[in-house]
């Protein structure tokens, strides 16, 4: 399985999200220049933190206005992984590949620490390596994490089990404690906590790395049905 | 030469966090006359001259400048001189 | 202000206009004679920029001259973009600290947010990625609007720009008292990684190659502001304020990442960045460090502004800026390196053999100058010294306990003191784990970053207490190296060396100039006796207003060495039946302590007195039990003494208690800030090995399970209080403060 | 009750590097008759009638809304009915 992770201009948890998978879990991965890239040799895409274009006018719009964004929806579309954490969910959301939008924090000021964070939907192919209502620890480092969404998306989002994680002593005031969610074909997974800041336990918490591992599982699994 | 003004607000039932701080803080510096407080953002484009000026400023706000989730936008044209 | 092409020489001189850019009437005639003629207004200005304090060091570098900055490690010492050390394995460390107090008490966010940004450049300008930042803040205390928007201005702007660069802000230390009321301090320490391959240095060497301007293109930002960094900060400060520096962390991103790969390249001959006195002060000491000339097309520096004139050019401190020289034929290679990340890079000028500086605009010559003028014949002052009255009557005075009546009360109080306190709610908007290495966040003694593919980590601490220099200058500055390499020791670390930030009132003042020799003489001592060379440092002059200087502040960071990661040791107690240990002596010593400060209301009196070879064998002997593995947790003594310290190692979350059994005066005991000590934690089956390792350690407490806060006298119980209560009395002072 | 809306600019020659950054995506998606553009801060007031709104508002902006430092600002008062 090989990764992509898309380097934006100002996007600086790139290298993390590379060493994670590349030097923690072993697998082919390379950083992609968001210019001139192409994508097609990819079995995930992931968007990493940061501030893409220095989060100007708002964060992720301006990188979601760049042509590989093209690209990142015909992955999407065909149904292939893309996993966009803080910044690349940021992105995800500008870009309308997920539903709702970023407000900054309720506190007004950037904030970084661990969160505890409960596993509200264990079934998704970034999950599966979770028990159910599990909780798990992830660092979070974001400015704009307070999550927006109409009520209508938000019934949706309820009735389909597209939360995906939910803070357990939410701490930017998102919608619904929502930390992250998945799209209605459950490809695309966008989440502000870092999973890739959490794979080692010398740093505070590996409980990142079991998101990596289902993703890498359920692609064998599908590959090797495939065959 | 044209010089456009657009005005992105909050939309109604967005929250405004830093709204409602500001307004915290005028009253606690005496200016209790304020009942309701919104930002926004203000961006002024200079243009090249166009027929179609709103039609293109209307698209940049849909395409970029604006986020129709959370935002509603306006914007005003002006004629300015060169100089 | 853009017209001063029609300011003749002659009118420099006739209405001495160079008074107003800095330079005395000697320095004037001094130009004059350097250059047989009257200078025009630009060489004017170019003069005195160069001369300033800011760039020149003119009244601080005989005494900087004393710091010891050699040693078996260091690569690299004073007088580069940042000091390098060797850590082994082809790798090194390379590190800065630098201030701009000046510029945050006009304008906060700002003025912190681009001094963050020119440090990282004085870092990656050698090669290096940066891979942790650390802050140190002096602030009045949090009483007036003014300063609370001050404070909350200065981490908002430290915070926006190295959140966004993606380097981690790992740590600092915020000092509050009413001598920064007026005059806060902001300086910022950068530490990068470097293999010693990558190493570059900023020499415009080689005759005919190519100087490239590279970055944000030049405004009219920050004009005079390296001499206004050196002037007395007076009402008038207000009107400065145009010449106010926006940083784009955005933009500064990109430059390290286009500068970092130019740095493998072998077109690249010798890299800088622009930061006080911008382009003059690049390109003129790129210059004279190789030994050459540069000469440069002004027309081809990228403008921000329309008809900007050669001394603006010279002048602007636009951020984010990088002049590189390359090898002649190669410019395009590296010219493509920026150009992918959206940077502009453009060839201004070229290496000369004549060791000119020389500036072409609009086909004019508009300045013409020997090179080593600038840099090398900048005048040098012998100030003149005199020790400072108050610290006569201090030394005369005798050590006195002040009275306190409740001891659980007065703790609470120490741990409220914004001193003291709980700094979460400030580091918590830092991004202090972006890299994926900080392996100890902020709020320990050091923060600790491990060195990826080693098992390897980097301790950093930056230290401070500015009340024992104020009351004695030269112990004070022992003092604070001492107890940053305690910092560092407590951690699991060998310290490498140091780089310190000398924030100062106003040197003409002979007892300030008093106060700065002693305090470096005092640094001195203690860096050679602790085995921590001086490897970079930063000079901030004229921090006083209204009259009143600042407390004498030479802010000092340190590094240290981490051999193995076994030997990582938290400063947080971990486990019940541990046993605690105080290292050291305890005295009755008061003078420039918190305590002496919540009772009395003072600053007085003798220092606590520093043994520097004592303090060297007892970090020694306890790095020895770290790397031996006799030790659980280990913290240093500082502010608030033994109770503070107690408190501050229960503090984490564990639902932990103490018992403590002391002896003697209790207010003594528990609160003198007695020099040379650590508190640390033993597991009980290490006992006798633990006291084997290390001389002057009295086990007096154990961890408990309580989550209760206990300590004994002779007679009874002296404190006994929820460890819960006493946590969110620390951790709730500043935010209260700040409501 | 009136309405005010404060336009709050950065100051001649002071960086707008947000600016910059919407000015380079907007000529990316094709916009580029866009010459210049600056990004300010938009600040809707609902405020009680007072005879010296101007005065008032004035004051919030000196003291808290724009940074003398390196904003301009000015306002413009409208008529709100009541609703
Ligand atoms: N107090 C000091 N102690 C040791 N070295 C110093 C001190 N002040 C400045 N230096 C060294 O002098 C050189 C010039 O410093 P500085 O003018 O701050 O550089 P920059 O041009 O990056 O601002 C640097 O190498 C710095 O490390
Ligand atoms: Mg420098």
């Amino acid at each position: 399985m090989k990764f992509a992770v898309i380097v934006f201009p100002g996007s600086n948890c790139d290298r993390d999200m590379y060493y994670a998978l590349h030097d923690v879990l072993g697998m082919e991965a390379d950083l992609v220049w968001y210019e001139h890239s192409n994508l097609e040799n990819y079995d995930a895409i992931l968007l990493p933190g940061g501030f893409s274009y220095g989060d100007y006018l708002r964060s992720g719009a301006i990188a979601s206005a760049s042509g590989v964004m093209q690209q990142i929806k015909a992955h999407a579309e065909a149904g292939k992984p893309v996993l966009g954490v803080c910044n690349g969910f940021q992105i995800l959301l500008e870009a309308g590949l997920l539903p709702g939008a970023m407000l900054p924090n309720k506190t007004l000021s950037f904030m970084c620490h661990y969160e505890a964070l409960a596993v509200a939907n264990h079934e998704t192919s970034f999950t599966t390596g979770f028990d159910k209502g599990e909780i798990i620890h992830l660092p979070i480092a974001h400015g704009d994490g307070n999550y927006f969404v109409d009520d209508a998306t938000l019934s949706e989002l309820k009735k389909s089990n597209r939360i995906v994680f939910t803070y357990t002593n939410n701490p930017n005031g998102s919608a619904a404690d929502i930390a992250g969610i998945i799209n209605s074909q459950g490809n695309v997974l966008g989440m502000m906590p870092h999973p890739e800041r959490a794979v080692e336990k010398l740093l505070g918490s590996d409980d990142g790395i079991r998101l990596f591992q289902s993703m890498i599982e359920n692609w064998r699994v599908a590959y090797a049905a495939n065959l | 030469m044209k010089k456009v003004i657009i005005h992105i607000m909050p939309k109604q039932g967005v929250l405004d966090p830093q709204g409602k701080a500001i307004q915290t803080s005028l009253s606690a510096l005496g200016f209790s006359e304020v009942e309701d407080i919104q930002t926004g953002k203000l961006v002024e484009l200079f243009v090249e001259d166009a027929e179609n000026i709103d039609e293109r400023v209307g698209e940049m706000c849909d395409k970029l400048l604006a986020n129709p989730v959370m935002e509603d936008y306006h914007f005003a044209v002006e004629e300015v001189a060169y100089t | 202000m853009p017209l001063t092409y029609n300011i003749s020489p002659e009118k420099v001189e006739q209405e001495k206009l160079y008074l107003g850019m800095g330079l005395s009437d000697e320095e004037y005639a001094k130009v004059k004679h350097i250059l047989q003629r009257r200078p025009n207004f630009t060489e004017t200005g170019i003069f005195s920029v160069m001369w300033s304090e800011h760039c020149s060091y003119k009244t601080s570098k005989p005494l900087l001259k004393k710091f010891p900055s050699h040693g078996p490690h260091v690569l690299q010492g004073p007088g580069e973009g940042a000091g390098v050390v060797d850590i082994g394995d082809g790798q090194a460390v390379v590190f800065k600290v630098e201030s701009h107090n000046h510029p945050s008490a006009v304008e906060p966010y700002q003025g912190a947010a681009t001094g963050v940004g020119g440090i990282i450049r004085d870092v990656f300008s050698m090669g290096a990625r940066p891979v942790a930042l650390m802050n140190s803040l002096r602030f009045g205390n949090l009483a007036t609007g003014r300063t609370k928007y001050l404070f909350q201005e200065v981490v908002h702007g430290i915070a926006g720009y190295g959140n966004c660069v993606g380097v981690p802000t790992v740590g600092g230390e915020v000092q509050f008292d009413d001598s920064y009321e007026e005059n806060p301090l902001v300086n910022a320490m950068c530490v990068g990684l470097i293999n010693h391959d990558d190493i570059q240095k900023g020499v415009a060497s080689g005759a005919g190659n190519t100087v490239i301007y590279a970055g944000a293109p030049t405004g009219r930002d920050g004009i005079h502001g390296a001499t206004f960094a050196s002037d007395d900060l007076s009402d008038e400060s207000d009107a400065d304020r145009p010449s106010v520096q926006v940083g784009d962390p955005f933009m500064e991103k990109l430059l390290i990442e286009a500068c970092l790969e130019v740095s493998h390249s072998d077109a690249l001959v010798g890299m800088q960045d622009m930061g006080a006195a911008g382009l003059t002060s690049s390109a003129s000491e790129m210059a004279s460090k190789a030994g050459t000339g540069i000469t440069m097309n002004l027309d081809f520096v990228p403008q921000r502004e329309q008809d900007m004139n050669a001394y603006e050019l010279m002048l602007s401190e636009s951020q984010e800026r990088m002049l590189l020289v390359v090898k002649q034929g190669r410019e395009q290679e590296i010219i493509n390196v920026f150009e992918k990340y959206g940077l502009q890079a453009v060839t201004v000028g070229e290496v000369t053999k004549e060791k000119s500086f020389l500036l072409k605009q609009h086909g004019e010559i508009v300045a013409n100058i020997p090179v080593d003028a600038l840099a090398e014949e900048a005048p040098v002052y012998q100030m003149p010294a005199k020790e400072a009255a108050y610290v006569k009557a201090f030394q005369q005075m005798e050590h006195a306990v002040p009275h306190v009546g409740d001891h659980t009360a007065m703790l609470k109080q120490l741990l409220q003191q914004p001193t003291i306190a709980s700094k979460e709610s400030v580091y918590d908007q830092y991004d202090s784990m972006v890299q994926t290495n900080t392996v100890v966040t902020p709020g320990s003694d050091s923060a600790v970053i491990r060195i990826k593919g080693t098992d390897k980590a980097l301790a950093i601490t930056t230290d401070c207490n500015s009340r024992y220099i104020y009351l004695d200058p030269k112990i004070g500055g022992r003092i604070a190296v001492a107890e940053a390499a305690r910092n560092i020791v407590s951690s699991g670390a060998r310290p490498l060396g140091l780089t310190d930030g000398l924030n100062f009132g106003n040197p003409t003042n002979p007892e300030v100039f008093w106060q700065m020799k002693q305090s470096v003489e005092g640094m001195s001592e203690a860096a050679c006796i602790l085995k921590t060379p001086v490897v970079s440092g930063n000079v901030s002059l004229y921090n006083q207003s209204n009259g009143r200087s600042i407390f004498p502040t030479p802010v000092v960071g340190m590094v240290g060495l981490i051999e193995s990661l076994d030997h990582l040791t938290p400063s947080f107690f971990q486990e019940p039946g541990d046993l605690i240990y105080l290292i050291g002596e305890t005295k009755a010593e008061f003078g420039g302590s918190e305590l002496q400060n919540v009772v009395e209301g003072v600053y007085e009196g003798k220092a606590p007195a520093s043994d520097l070879h004592v303090d060297a064998d007892r970090q020694e002997q306890l790095l020895a039990a770290i790397q031996e593995g006799l030790i659980r947790s280990a913290h240093d003594l500082a502010e608030g003494g033994l109770g503070v310290a107690l408190a501050e190692s229960i503090f984490n979350g564990k639902g932990l208690g103490l018992e403590a059994g002391i002896s003697g005066d209790p207010t003594v005991a528990l609160f003198s800030e007695s020099q040379s000590r650590f508190l640390v934690s033993v597991k009980p089956d290490q006992q006798r090995q633990f006291e084997a390792t290390v001389a002057d350690a009295s086990q007096f407490g154990s961890v408990t399970d309580s989550g209760k806060f206990v300590v004994r006298v002779d007679d009874g119980v002296l404190i006994e209080e929820d460890v819960q209560i006493l946590h969110d009395l620390w951790k709730g002072a500043i935010p209260c403060l700040l409501k």
